[in-house]
């Protein structure tokens, strides 16, 4: 197995473990803005590390450019559409769950 | 996962969370189909199925209301009717040929000349878009046409007087909020509309073509509209000019079946329209692929500005 | 019997997604959700098309010279038309929900029934 | 371009369409419309000439010979029908002007036209079409015109009959959908005649039955046979009055001939006749339809209404001669499709005339209409007799015609049956003529005939309904060679 | 190492949709809607390098761009609905 091979089998394994993590996060997490961020941040970061280790095995080509611009696209839309969420959740009046309600 | 899905639907009385899982469902089907070899198709129901359709229930829902308001029964005599289709199905499935069988009667027939032949035929390697547009081109004509006919159904059901005059409602306003939104979607519209491109000529050698670029044309617009408000979107492109170009991608595709006809071969015959056969089906597939994306695009704009339309009358009414 | 039912698993989910989808279009009294469960209908009707078009170890119908089996590109064909004629149908109706709406002040079928017969 | 008029029936009023949306005014876009839809009645007399004397066409679209390519196959029976479609469009469109611009909003009358051209694109790309596949989409771009054509009515009730029908339709297409690939499944091909050849080597699978079953019953849903006709009254009583007119005369003609085309050249004849209780079930249902269609048809209010209920028992007339499955009961059906037209044609552009002129097609309003306007009272008359099938009308020969047809098949009760079935007709047509004629018109009414530009068409429809009544030559031996040919065609 | 991922994603999938079926509130849905999307976008891509046919890269394009519209189009919608409760409140009141 050459470098790159193992690299990019390296970075799907943590990006899929992101990925879990958030959806598991997502469900467990009491609140509309806890999962939120369960979802928002593992989204990312792990569609990162994934487009990222298919480049490798990509190699150079239009198969490339094509990688970069679906993560150029993840990169722009995934923190715009969390935030006009979050946005949203809080114009309708919902509240996040702080201190007592929490423990409850 | 998408039985699933489906029970959910049929069990949920919040409509929007409806609209919601069945746009779940689209891309679920997408993604189903990909795993088929469909690629051409998972593009369409992703455009469509996840996209399109959800976007035009929501704003029918913002119009009738969001829930619905008789508690479920559950009906014996659909539950017979149904079952009776499901029994016939059923039966059906008995005889059929196992799934993925390569000498099951629909692999034998007819198909095998298009994959073997359509590379000489038609010189192009995406042979559900030769298929698609020169052996069966007629259905596609077809196509176009159920697309221009619900554009003109739509128009004629939700066709408002000229409010171009009218000043800014409300609704509108509150529009200039999303900072963000604005900026990030400016920055994104003009790579969409490149993309729409690049799929609708790239269609020949990869996944897309005339409908999917005219989708996510259409697309680009409605996301300006939905965030700049519909009348600025009027006054970029202008509403009777949408109509027209409906009429032409259809006109389009009809031209070239009839230069055909003219130049001594069938309707749709495009390997009289240059000297070489091969180079006649090339321009065929582009010009009849850049009618269908036309007429797609005009009238998936044309319905979204009706619904709007509608949207922000009701709006003014409620002022 | 369990021969049948790995060879045509396929055909059995289609089958379910049918009776949702065309249950939905009977037994529900909304409209918009009717059209919903018409379009659930229509998509276990693309499946089975698809389904039937597959064949394994086949690949994707684009040329390549590297591939030598493909999956049968006629339903697929057929299926873009009939998602096409799907969404065609939806809006349609979606608009006439709308104009339905205004007209009744209701968007539920009961409501409606009710209104026509006074 | 004599080789292309196959195709050119089709697109003409296609691309016409477009066109049409193009031009804008209304008036222009009826004009455009007449012409068109005159030029499709030139094109499928032409057609019709060609195949009587050359036999059948067959036209490949886009120079792929048919298996591959879609082919356009045109016999005796769809050249026939197209002309019975064609030139009812014509009729009836020449007389629309006046009652859709009475009755549809001026914004919305281009649209209309041009739905009107979509429609009748539509219709006549399912009969021209020798594609299974093509059917469908064909089929749908004459359903959506439809459900806009309907929607377009002015009461509100309108609205909810085109959303009624927009579902069961879309129902219907889909099943033929899912029938039409089992058989692809089953088979491979798309094609009639090559699945007419390939469908017998697997004829007794279940899969090929059930293909079968979900097409009929989607045809049956598009066609309002007995049980699922529901849709039916609702659409064409709010429809405008001369959508109600074109629909009535033509489209449940479309699904009868589908009905045909998939039982008879598709399935085969053989393969119906394994079937045998299907035949009794279409006679029985055929039965039950022409009665209880025919009794509700009385009680009701609204004439229209009444003759749309009326519909739905002519189509059971129909059939039962399909039913029958022997050449004279097809030939009995074929020419029902041709008279029906007619007389159908006759009474609903009568009831446009009356709603143009009223306001209203209630029974009660209609009181001493024959003197306020007698010219249109008299064509609703003629027709009315047609309708019940008195002599001298072309009513009288499909009748005769399918009487014939049971006895010859020794079905003496059925026989009987339908001739009740016609004294039922009397009585909801008597109705009527005695609101017409034996009451007199309230004082205050100032109504006056109407237009010339209604009434031509209208005497038109209801000279061809005396005409083709005494002289039966062109449609009886046109549509006894359609017969034979379908059922030799499975052998 | 790329059948371990596209099991994983359908995992996550599968999770993202249990929350879209429990909600409670609607942004629960949207949220999980939107997972779902991106999670599609990454199936197909992987998915196409593990058929060997990295054309399929188009489409994952297109889901990532229809996902971004179907969340604002839910996303504008919504406020508009709750512009219109909140209105008619004040009308009650």
């Amino acid at each position: 197995m050459e470098t790159y091979e193992l690299l990019s089998a390296v970075l799907l394994a943590a990006g899929s473990f992101l990925l879990l993590s958030g959806g598991i996060g997502v469900l467990r997490f009491p609140d509309v803005y806890s999962r939120m961020h369960a979802a928002g941040i593992t989204d990312t970061l792990g569609a990162c590390l994934i487009l990222l280790a298919l480049m490798l095995l990509a190699g150079f080509s239009l198969v490339l450019l094509k990688l970069m611009m679906i993560l150029a696209f993840l990169l722009i839309t995934g923190p715009t559409s969390s935030h006009a969420l979050g946005k949203a959740a809080w114009k309708a009046g919902v509240k996040p769950l702080t201190g007592k309600s929490l423990q409850r | 996962m998408l039985i699933a899905t489906a029970i959910g639907i049929a069990v949920n009385r919040d409509l929007l969370s409806v609209v919601m899982l069945s746009s779940i469902y689209g891309l679920l089907s997408a993604n189903f189909f990909v795993t088929m070899d469909a690629v051409d198709v998972a593009f369409t129901e992703a455009a469509v199925g996840a996209g399109i359709s959800p976007l035009l229930m929501f704003t029918t829902m913002a119009i009738v209301g969001r829930y619905e308001k008789l508690p479920h029964r559950w009906s014996l005599s659909a539950l017979v009717l149904v079952s009776i289709t499901g029994a016939l199905l059923l039966v059906a499935t008995m005889d059929m040929p196992a799934f993925g069988a390569p000498d099951a009667p629909a692999q034998q027939h007819v198909a095998p000349r298009y994959i073997e032949q359509s590379g000489q035929e038609v010189g192009i390697p995406n042979i559900v878009t030769s298929v698609l547009a020169t052996y069966r081109g007629f259905d596609t004509f077809g196509e176009v046409t159920v697309i221009f006919t619900a554009g003109v159904g739509v128009l004629s059901l939700l066709m408002v007087g000229d409010r171009a005059t009218k000043p800014l409602s409300s609704h509108l306003l509150k529009a200039s909020q999303h900072k963000i939104l604005r900026i990030v979607s400016k920055v994104l519209i003009a790579p969409i509309l490149l993309f729409a491109l690049y799929v609708q000529f790239h269609g020949d050698y990869g996944p897309g073509g005339g409908f999917q670029a005219g989708v996510i044309f259409a697309a680009a617009i409605i996301v300006y509209t939905m965030l700049f408000g519909l009348d600025s979107a009027r006054q970029v492109i202008d509403q009777a000019w949408v109509r027209v170009m409906a009429a032409v991608g259809v006109l389009l595709y009809g031209a070239v079946g009839v230069v055909s006809m003219v130049n001594g071969g069938n309707f749709l015959d495009y390997d009289v329209l240059a000297k070489d056969p091969l180079h006649g089906q090339h321009y065929g597939i582009i010009v009849i692929e850049l009618g269908v994306g036309i007429t797609v695009a005009a009238v998936m704009v044309l319905i979204y500005f009706s619904f709007a339309g509608r949207l922000v009358d009701r709006g003014h009414q409620d002022d | 019997m369990t021969d049948m039912l790995l060879t045509h698993y396929n055909y059995w989910v289609v089958m379910v997604l049918m009776m949702i989808g065309f249950y939905i279009v009977i037994a529900q009294g909304n409209l918009v959700k009717k059209l919903v469960g018409l379009n659930i209908f229509q998509t276990s009707v693309f499946i089975l098309y698809i389904s039937a078009g597959k064949v394994s170890g086949g690949s994707a119908p684009i040329l390549d010279d590297a591939i030598s089996v493909y999956s049968n590109p006629l339903p697929h064909v057929l299926i873009l038309t009939a998602i096409v004629v799907g969404i065609a149908t939806t809006a349609l109706g979606l608009a006439l929900i709308i104009r339905l709406r205004e007209a009744y002040g209701s968007a539920e079928e009961k409501d409606i029934q009710e209104q026509n017969q006074c | 371009m004599l080789s292309h008029l196959p195709i050119l029936q089709v697109i003409l009023p296609l691309l016409a369409a477009p066109s049409c949306l193009i031009l804008g005014r209304p008036a222009l876009a009826w004009g455009f419309s007449f012409a068109t839809s005159a030029a499709a009645m030139l094109i499928s007399m032409l057609l019709l000439q060609q195949v009587w004397l050359e036999g059948p066409i067959s036209y490949f679209l886009g120079g792929w010979e048919a298996p591959w390519g879609i082919e356009y196959c045109i016999d005796l029976l769809n050249a026939f029908l197209l002309l019975i479609v064609s030139s009812l469009s014509t009729v009836v469109l020449a007389g629309t002007r006046q009652s859709v611009a009475a009755e549809v909003e001026p914004n919305k009358q281009t649209l209309f036209y041009v739905s009107w051209l979509l429609c009748l694109a539509g219709l006549l790309g399912i009969l021209a079409t020798g594609d299974a596949f093509n059917v469908f989409v064909f089929l749908e771009v004459s359903s959506l015109s439809t459900y806009t054509l309907i929607s377009l009515g002015r009461d509100r009730k309108a609205l909810w009959a085109s959303y009624q029908y927009l579902i069961v339709g879309t129902i219907g297409a889909t099943f033929i959908l899912i029938g039409i690939g089992l058989m692809y499944m089953m088979t491979g091909t798309l094609n009639m005649q090559d699945l007419a050849q390939r469908l017998p080597v697997v004829a007794d699978t279940r899969t090929v039955f059930a293909a079968y079953a979900f097409v009929i019953v989607g045809v049956c849903l598009k066609l309002a046979l007995f049980p699922l006709h529901l849709w039916l009254p609702n659409a064409y009583a709010y429809a405008p009055s001369a959508v109600t007119a074109f629909l009535a005369a033509t489209a449940t003609k479309v699904a009868v001939y589908l009905l045909i085309r998939f039982s008879f050249t598709v399935f085969g004849a053989d393969f119906g006749a394994m079937d045998i209780p299907l035949h009794q079930l279409f006679i029985a249902l055929g039965l039950i339809a022409v009665f209880s269609a025919s009794l509700v048809a009385i009680l009701q209010i609204d004439i229209k209404r009444a003759i749309a209920y009326s519909s739905v028992a002519q189509i059971g007339y129909m059939i039962i001669g399909l039913g029958l499955g022997s050449a004279a009961g097809l030939q009995a059906t074929l020419l029902h499709l041709f008279n029906h037209a007619l007389m159908k044609g006759a009474l609903f552009m009568s009831l446009a005339a009356v709603a143009l002129r009223m306001g209203s097609t209630r029974l009660d309003d209609l009181a001493g209409l024959s003197q306020r306007m007698p010219l249109t009272a008299m064509a609703f008359v003629l027709g009315g007799l047609s309708l019940i099938g008195v002599p001298l009308t072309v009513g009288f020969i499909s009748k005769w015609y399918l009487v014939i047809a049971t006895l010859e098949m020794g079905m003496w009760p059925v026989a009987v049956l339908i001739l009740v079935g016609s004294l039922l007709a009397v009585m909801y047509i008597w109705r009527v003529v005695e609101v017409m004629y034996f009451r007199d018109p309230p004082a205050s009414s100032q109504v006056s005939e109407a237009p010339v530009s209604v009434l031509l068409p209208l005497w038109l429809l209801v000279v061809a309904n005396i005409y083709f009544g005494i002289d039966t030559a062109l449609p009886v031996s046109v549509t006894a060679d359609a017969a034979q040919a379908l059922l030799g065609w499975g052998k | 190492m790329l059948t371990v991922t596209t099991v994983t994603l359908l995992l996550v999938m599968a999770l993202a949709l249990s929350r879209a079926f429990v909600g409670p509130t609607v942004f629960d849905r949207i949220l999980a809607a939107n997972m779902f999307g991106t999670k599609t976008v990454l199936l197909i891509a992987v998915i196409g390098f593990l058929f060997g046919r990295p054309e399929f890269l188009d489409i994952a394009m297109v889901y990532a761009l229809i996902n971004f519209i179907g969340v604002i189009g839910m996303l504008r919608l919504i406020e508009y609905l709750e512009d219109e409760n909140s209105s008619s409140q004040e009308e009650d009141a």
